[in-house]
């Protein structure tokens, strides 16, 4: 007997919940959804952070006044003045222009990562899932490899061997993310794959990849869109992670990890310029999951 | 014809903070005179009847109108209850004439039938009353016929077959020491369905040194 | 007859309840004005379909009405004090005490993770503050009463190391522990075999006698109920719309609705030629919105004006019956008729050519599942034999059913034959081609020819798609209609259905379980199949949707002449649908003959266990006790010899355990797998006798 | 079970071994290399040359990575004619190489500034002596030549024409670049043998250094492990009791907030607080090599409050979802119809159902747990394994990356494999075959 430690804290519930069950569930709507949304304030705040990173990530031009790379050896580790409204850095930059251009750096890579990772993984999921056998089995037991594998020292030789660079951060996430994706989708797909349904279409003699992306995937969409959100969150947290470690993108680039990093040597001296940037990564991150759980949470409530 | 055939099983029953004014208007309600007090898993506390319901007034001797109020409706059925070590009870296991030993002997009109300190049901004089009755087959039409006859042995047998000669079938049969006549036996009741009165004593009076003292239908 | 001079205070005495549920969409009465009483020592039995409030009225008894249930009205007597607003504590105290209950599923009721033993101690330990040593041995005691075997032993074992019967037993012995004056048992069979639920139902009904339990017993069966109370009450959308003693509810039933329910369900012997199943038009009003006057009212068949302005009381109509209705004395003096479109639609005969060549041969099937070895190192490879040389024949428009509890095999014979698995050998030929492989390597138009309708409404149908999509899709992938007509011929299979068209853009989601089988059912017919394959099609439907999903199926039949496969374990609807049935077990044919072959001696002792054990919705029916011992072996390793002599109550000796039983042939098609001569089998009395009585409704059969 | 075990070890073994070549792999296709690292921006083609041919790194890469994985003293023997034994001729000296004599005495030979090629003679438990060298042999080319044992473990090519002429460092970096044999052979024993090789980036044996550093980090994780735990379930059983009650939304928006918050940043966050504003503790925790971690517990103090922040709304978050399954699951009801008091339905009944899926999930947790730990270790300086395998990593270390990564993987592994054991404990239903 092979056991899927992971999906033991998301085996499905065998028991529906006793009463509102036994009411039917009535149209679901684009304003019933939102109306989800609004119910939860836990979303709702979760969602006005992030929606004011993304229009910090839109506004960088206009919010900040100076060069992100601009030095000016006149102020350097300065705090907070009129000219630079949160102070310089090591090289005299302004913190305020670093931050908001980091903001776009970060709010690209990481949806375009978990992107790219809920690809990868939502295809080895659905042939993991849907054939079984032999090739799910080899499949699982590679993505099994990877998982095992402590995620920063995967982090460490992927960018290692490729060097850091924005796009090399963006595969070294995917590559991490995807089993992760490719568990749950297998997992809904073992699922879904012996519903009657999915019999009903092989015994049309339907090819298994018009089973596996038209049968299984559409019914498979919430969790993983759920998950995803999720995702984006802990990549942030990653892209912050690799370039706190020197491992993000390369130095002049505006990243907050690394903006952290740098400024860490000067924490007697300058600690705003520290504290900036780990705010900023710590409530788009906050915001992020907090949006997403509480979806999550106000989506299953009522089921 | 043992106890836990006769017993009232799942009896009601009362929590010992049930107050007194409640317990009083419960039995009332529900026609009961004795209420057996149990705590969680039936476990037999204690067992209200309707004398204890009655308070003592020494108890009340000192206290104005207001306070007697006040003490009534803060009385509780643990409080006046008869408390578990003194309610005799009886194992469900005895015959139903041994329960009825106890309770004439000791005056009292219920029995709580208890297993491991835990209340299994009651019985209660009723409830041996309907048991006489149904000894006595109370219920079903017939001749009843009360016969007294030497109290020696053998003479039953001759009553039964002279009865059995005729082919009928007896209902029901009891017998007990003539009340007041020494060395005579009341073959109580010999009940038999489908016969006439003039049958039965036709039959009867033929057997030797028996007299029918009673006969009616019934 | 000893009881009358008792007490007249019942166990449980339920007046005008009312429980609302609080939810998104506002408070929303479950159960209104529901009132019953039970007496001590007497089954009462509160039947419906589902979400009709049954469970609700149990829950709100025993307090467990969850964060957001709560009761808004009446009064629930027990032993003669109101349960309703005591504390928490008090409650506590009389659950598993005085109140005990039994549910559906025993697998999930049993705390998997503790042993048996433990679990049931607890009863003990907690509320008579039991050591639990000694709480153990009390618990060996239950368990032998409750005809556990091996008692000693299945203390310690965990719930999944027990079967479905024993978990049940166990279930019913722990809420016996501390001898509750009421038990409330909520669907205690529905999960298990009919064989397995007769024996569960006898013990039921020895312990209530042993223990003067009152027995509260939810169930949508009515055969079930007819067979374990005394009294039954319907219930309809969250009221009680009829209550009195069984027969009477049976016999004479006078709410229109419970009229309506005897008349959907098949009875035993019945079959499709000479009877009719009438379903209850219409669908159960949603809690929230609910009719103005009788709730009843937009099905009734005999609603008039009243109906709709004033809600019926629950009164006495005559002693001891209860109903809720207007004119209740007055609908049963009518009578009632089927509508005469409706006979006319159904009565043409049709007839099956019994020469005419077999369209569907299988021939000494045999599937195996290959089993991985128990032992550390080598062993060797093991295999579930689940169907085992099973040779069928079905002719074109023919119906044959296939019954068997289950594990029997029936499930993966049908899988095998449209391909969902590989046999392992056998000849399996269609219409003249093999078929002995997997879909996937079949010709498109083989495929076409042999559809499946399944079990489950709930995951039949992709809840991503429009009902008209998946309609269509066959037909796209057939090509059985040119690509512009495609719409249309769905708009026409929606209406065949009786659904129309304005099905054809909704989501599964917004389906009742009887219009998504209907769906399964276009679907299944789209791609106009020579063999329809029936896995359990109205098993999970309510009585009255059953009815009309099977005259659908009926319909079918007759207007597009399809041959179908039927399996089911009702026998009174396999009965009722099939024209020829086979009796499976363990992965063998015990008997295969014409339906009223099946039913009437000579039988196989396994069909006539069967028999015995299939509860009959109608008082009056009579039938032999017969009960087989254990459970079903393991079809790993099947018994030597005939398969059922390990539980086979005729048998006849050493021969049974040795050899493999010959076909005796009955004639007309029906042989019967046993070393028992015919004119021995021929001997056998009929299980099932009905004194005769009139039979509501079905007069003009 | 036992074959269950088994199976899972050598699934273990495998993928360490896989792990092990594709970071060989990975090292080779990386651009630049541990030499150049070493010597620095502005060392000549031929010093990095002469670096890489002293490193071994020269050869092909599969013949390191058996080298690496097996050793290659079995190999080399043949080239000086000895056996090769390993031997610490001084008190403060490494554990070196040595060509062994049938008579027990073990020899080194090394290149002496004006001489030329010494040979250094020790005997077992005697003072190491120098004298002169005369064993030069002729190769095919008539060349005076000689295979020997460096005092740096290497066994070395010497040509008597070049250790005679060419002298003397050509420094840069490090002094190992003097140039006086022609091909070098790093001796080493090989991982499977116990011996993962010297550092390339500190020139010392990995082990020592690395058993150090796992012990320190083993400290910190443990003491976070310890408190996460029993409070992380406690917080995790209270809010999933009552699903939406306040006390679940304070504790799950807490534990998701604290979750979020990467562990640099939060270390920050812990230094700016506690060490530069308050001044209350010190806000780096750099030790001695040679000092355990618990000598100093003042400095672990915010290492450990920063990992346990991020990990502990993890757990909670874990067993809260669990514990409302659990809390929901009809043996729960069961429970509760039997009469049983609140808590005995939750702590008999419910916790132990509840605790399945988070102690195998928190097991598996690991992995992260030790992501974190490299960021909390380098937020802090803290000497720990973490640090080491990150510093390592971007030196290009490869003895020290592979031993390390060979550490964590056999660790992340084998709580699986403890996980899942754990599982069966608690989980009777599941017995392994």
């Amino acid at each position: 007997m092979t056991m899927d430690a992971q999906t033991a804290s998301d085996r499905k519930r065998n028991m529906r919940r006793l009463s509102p069950t036994e009411l039917k569930r009535p149209k679901e709507s684009l304003r019933d959804r939102m109306s989800i949304i609004l119910r939860s304030r836990v979303a709702i705040i979760g969602l006005v952070i992030v929606l004011f990173w993304v229009w910090v990530a839109i506004f960088a031009p206009v919010i900040s006044v100076h060069d992100p790379l601009a030095q000016d050896a006149t102020a350097i580790n300065q705090g907070p003045s009129a000219q630079y409204l949160l102070g310089t850095d090591a090289l005299g930059r302004d913190v305020l222009a670093r931050l908001a251009y980091g903001s776009r750096t970060i709010l690209m890579l990481a949806p375009l990562s978990v992107l790219a990772a809920v690809i990868v993984g939502t295809f080895l999921g659905l042939v993991g899932g849907y054939f079984g056998g032999l090739v799910d089995e080899i499949v699982m037991r590679i993505l099994d490899a990877i998982m095992a594998f402590p995620t920063i020292l995967l982090y460490l030789i992927i960018i290692a061997a490729i060097g850091p660079s924005a796009i090399n951060v963006v595969i070294a996430i995917t590559f991490v993310g995807a089993p992760g994706v490719a568990r749950l989708v297998r997992s809904l797909a073992l699922d879904i794959r012996v519903r009657d349904y999915i019999r009903a279409a092989e015994l049309r003699g339907e090819s298994p990849w018009y089973i596996m992306f038209f049968e299984i995937l559409p019914n498979a969409r919430g969790p993983l869109i759920i998950d995803s959100m999720l995702r984006v969150g802990y990549a942030i947290f990653a892209i912050g992670t690799l370039g706190f470690l020197g491992l993000g993108l390369p130095p002049p680039t505006p990243d907050w990890g690394g903006m952290i990093s740098a400024a860490r040597k000067y924490i007697w001296t300058n600690p705003l310029s520290v504290l900036w940037p780990a705010l900023a990564i710590s409530s788009l991150v906050v915001g992020l999951n907090l949006f997403a759980d509480g979806l999550r949470e106000e989506s299953t409530r009522y089921q | 014809m043992l106890v836990k055939d006769y017993m009232t099983r799942h009896p009601l029953m009362a929590a010992p903070d049930m107050s007194l004014v409640e317990a009083q208007r419960f039995m009332g309600q529900n026609n009961i005179r004795h209420l057996p007090v149990v705590g969680d898993g039936k476990r037999l506390l204690g067992l209200v009847t309707r004398q204890s319901l009655l308070i003592d007034p020494g108890r009340l001797g000192s206290l104005n109108v207001w306070e007697i109020a006040g003490v009534l409706s803060g009385l509780k059925v643990k409080d006046v209850m008869i408390k578990a070590p003194n309610v005799i009870t009886v194992s469900q296991d005895i015959t139903i004439e041994e329960a009825a030993r106890v309770m004439v002997e000791r005056r009292i009109g219920c029995l709580p039938v208890v297993q491991d300190d835990v209340l299994v049901g009651i019985i209660t004089e009723v409830d041996l009353l309907a048991h006489l009755m149904e000894m006595m087959a109370t219920r079903h039409p017939g001749i009843r016929v009360t016969v007294r006859m030497p109290d020696v042995r053998g003479e039953l047998a001759k009553l039964v077959a002279a009865i059995a000669a005729q082919g009928w079938g007896i209902l029901a049969c009891g017998g007990v020491a003539a009340p007041k006549a020494a060395g005579k036996w009341d073959a109580a009741v010999l009940k038999m369905r489908d016969v006439t009165r003039e049958e039965v004593i036709a039959a009867l009076s033929q057997v030797e040194g028996h007299e029918i003292i009673d006969i009616r239908d019934a | 007859m000893q009881q009358s001079h008792k007490p007249q205070t019942p166990i449980l005495d339920v007046r005008d309840l009312a429980i609302s549920y609080e939810t998104r969409y506002g408070d929303v009465p479950a159960v209104r004005d529901v009132s019953f009483d039970i007496q001590r020592g007497e089954a009462h039995s509160i039947v419906g379909e589902s979400g009709c409030g049954k469970s609700t009225v149990a829950f709100g008894i025993v307090n467990f009405l969850g964060r957001n249930g709560r009761i808004v009205n009446g009064q629930i007597l027990f032993q003669g004090q109101d349960l309703v607003g005591r504390s928490p504590e008090e409650l506590r105290q009389v659950r598993g005490d005085r109140i005990a209950m039994v549910y559906q599923d025993p697998m999930q009721a049993l705390n998997p993770s503790m042993r048996i033993g433990d679990q049931m101690a607890e009863v003990l330990v907690v509320h008579r503050m039991m050591p639990r040593a000694r709480a153990l041995d009390y618990c060996v005691t239950m368990l032998k009463r409750v005809q556990m075997p091996d008692p000693e032993n299945v203390i310690r074992r965990y719930p999944h190391q027990l079967s479905g019967g024993q978990q049940q037993r166990v279930v019913i012995g722990m809420a016996l522990l501390n001898d509750p004056a009421l038990l409330i048992m909520d669907e205690p069979t529905t999960a298990l075999d009919v064989t397995v639920e007769a024996t569960v139902l006898d013990l039921i009904s020895t312990l209530q006698r042993e223990f003067d339990t009152a027995i509260m017993y939810i169930s949508h069966n009515l055969g079930v109920v007819a067979r374990v109370s005394s009294k039954v009450a319907v219930m309809y959308a969250g009221e009680i719309v009829e209550r009195a003693a069984v027969s009477d509810v049976y016999l004479s039933p006078y709410h229109p609705y419970t009229q309506g329910l005897m008349r959907c369900v098949p009875r035993l012997g019945q079959s499709k030629r000479e009877s009719f199943l009438y379903p209850i038009r219409g669908r159960v009003p949603s809690p929230k919105n609910l009719p103005p006057g009788c709730i009843f009212e937009p099905r009734c068949d005999y609603a008039r004006d009243l109906c709709r302005q004033r809600r019926p009381e629950l009164r006495p109509i005559k002693l001891g019956h209860w109903g809720r209705c207007h004119f209740a004395e007055e609908i049963v003096q009518m009578g009632w008729q089927p509508p005469e479109d409706f006979v006319a639609q159904y009565t043409a005969e049709r007839s099956v050519d019994a020469a005419a060549r077999p369209l569907l041969k299988v021939t000494h099937a045999q599937t195996f599942y290959p089993v991985a070895s128990q032992k550390l190192i080598g062993g060797k490879k093991q295999f579930v034999r689940a169907v085992d040389d099973v040779s069928i024949e079905v002719r074109k428009g023919e119906t044959l059913g296939i019954v068997g509890e289950s594990g029997c095999g029936k499930s993966t014979l049908v899988k095998t034959i449209v391909g969902m698995e590989k046999p392992t050998s056998g000849d399996f030929e269609f219409m003249g081609f093999d078929i002995a492989m997997p879909v996937s390597k079949r010709k498109l138009e083989l495929i076409q020819e042999l559809q499946m309708v399944f079990q489950n409404p709930d995951s039949t149908l992709n809840p991503s798609f429009s009902v008209g999509y998946q309609i269509g899709r066959p037909l796209r992938r057939f090509q059985t209609v040119p690509r512009g007509q495609v719409e249309g011929e769905v708009m026409r299979l929606l209406d065949m259905m009786k659904l129309g068209g304005r099905y054809y853009n909704r989501l599964p989601r917004q389906l009742s379980g009887g219009e998504k089988q209907r769906v399964g059912i276009a679907r299944a017919i789209a791609g106009r199949p020579e063999v329809v394959l029936c896995d359990e099609p109205v098993s999970a439907l309510d009585v009255s949707v059953q009815a009309a999903v099977l005259n659908l199926l009926l319909e079918i039949q007759k207007e597009i002449d399809t041959t179908m496969i039927f399996i089911a374990h009702d026998l009174s609807v396999v009965r009722f649908f099939c024209d020829n049935i086979a009796v499976m077990y363990l992965g063998q044919i015990a008997e295969i003959g014409p339906a009223e072959a099946i039913y009437a001696p000579p039988y196989h002792p396994y069909t006539e266990a069967l028999l015995s054990a299939v509860p009959i919705p109608d008082p009056r029916a009579e039938q032999k006790h017969i009960r087989l011992e254990g459970a079903v072996p393991s079809a790993l390793n099947p018994p030597s010899g005939c398969r059922f002599h390990t539980r086979c109550p005729r048998k006849i000796g050493k021969i049974c355990e040795t050899e493999t039983p010959p076909w005796r042939d009955a004639g007309n098609g029906h042989r019967i797998f046993c070393h028992i001569p015919l004119a021995e089998l021929r001997q056998m009395d009929p299980v099932v006798t009905v004194r005769p009585g009139n039979r509501l409704g079905r007069q003009h059969a | 079970m036992a074959k269950y075990i088994l199976r899972r070890l050598g699934f273990m073994a495998l993928t360490m071994l896989l792990v092990s070549i594709a970071i060989f792999t990975i090292s080779e296709l990386a651009p630049g290399d541990v030499a150049r690292h070493i010597l620095g921006q502005f060392a000549t083609p031929e010093q990095v040359e002469l670096m890489r041919n002293q490193m071994g790194l020269n050869q092909p890469v599969y013949v390191r990575y058996v080298d690496w994985l097996v050793g290659n003293d079995w190999r080399l023997n043949g080239l000086v004619g000895k056996p090769l034994k390993q031997y610490k001729a001084t008190t403060f000296g490494d554990l070196n190489w040595w060509a062994a004599e049938p008579d027990g005495t073990l020899k080194q030979w090394k290149v002496k500034k004006g001489v030329g090629l010494v040979e250094v003679r020790v005997t077992p438990g005697g003072e190491p002596e120098e004298i002169p060298f005369d064993g030069w042999q002729v190769d095919e080319n008539g060349e005076e030549v000689f295979w020997g044992v460096d005092t740096a473990s290497h066994v070395v090519l010497w040509r008597r024409s070049s250790t005679e002429q060419k002298v003397g460092p050509a420094s840069a970096g490090r002094a190992m670049t003097e140039a006086s044999g022609e091909r070098y052979y790093p001796i080493r024993k090989g991982l499977l043998r116990g011996d993962p090789g010297i550092s390339q980036r500190t020139n010392k044996p990995v082990a020592p250094t690395l058993a150090r550093r796992l012990r320190n980090s083993f400290t910190l994780a443990g003491i976070a492990f310890l408190i996460i735990m029993p409070l992380a379930l406690l917080f995790g059983i209270l809010a999933g009791l009552q699903e939406g009650s306040r006390m679940d939304r304070v504790i799950s928006v807490l534990s998701l907030i604290t979750t979020s918050v990467p562990e640099f940043a939060s270390g920050v966050f812990l230094i700016l607080v506690f060490a530069f504003w308050l001044k209350l503790l010190p806000g780096a925790a750099v030790y001695a090599s040679d000092i355990a971690p618990w000598k100093d517990p003042k400095l672990l103090i915010l290492p450990v409050l920063t990992l346990t922040l991020v990990e502990i709304g993890y757990v909670t978050r874990m067993t809260r979802a669990s514990m409302i399954e659990v809390m929901n699951a009809p043996y729960i009801r069961t429970a509760y119809l039997k009469g049983l008091p609140y808590w005995r339905i939750v702590f008999k009944h419910a916790v132990r159902n509840a605790l399945m899926a988070p102690i195998t999930v928190i097991m598996l947790h690991v992995n992260w747990l030790v992501g974190g730990i490299v960021v909390v270790e380098s937020v802090f300086g803290y000497p720990g394994l973490g640090l080491y395998l990150l510093d390592s990593a971007l030196f290009k270390d490869i003895n020290a990356i592979e031993a390390g990564a060979m550490v964590m993987v056999a660790l992340a592994v084998g709580t699986q494999l403890i996980a899942d054991i754990l599982y069966t404990f608690l989980n009777p239903r599941i017995r392994y075959t």
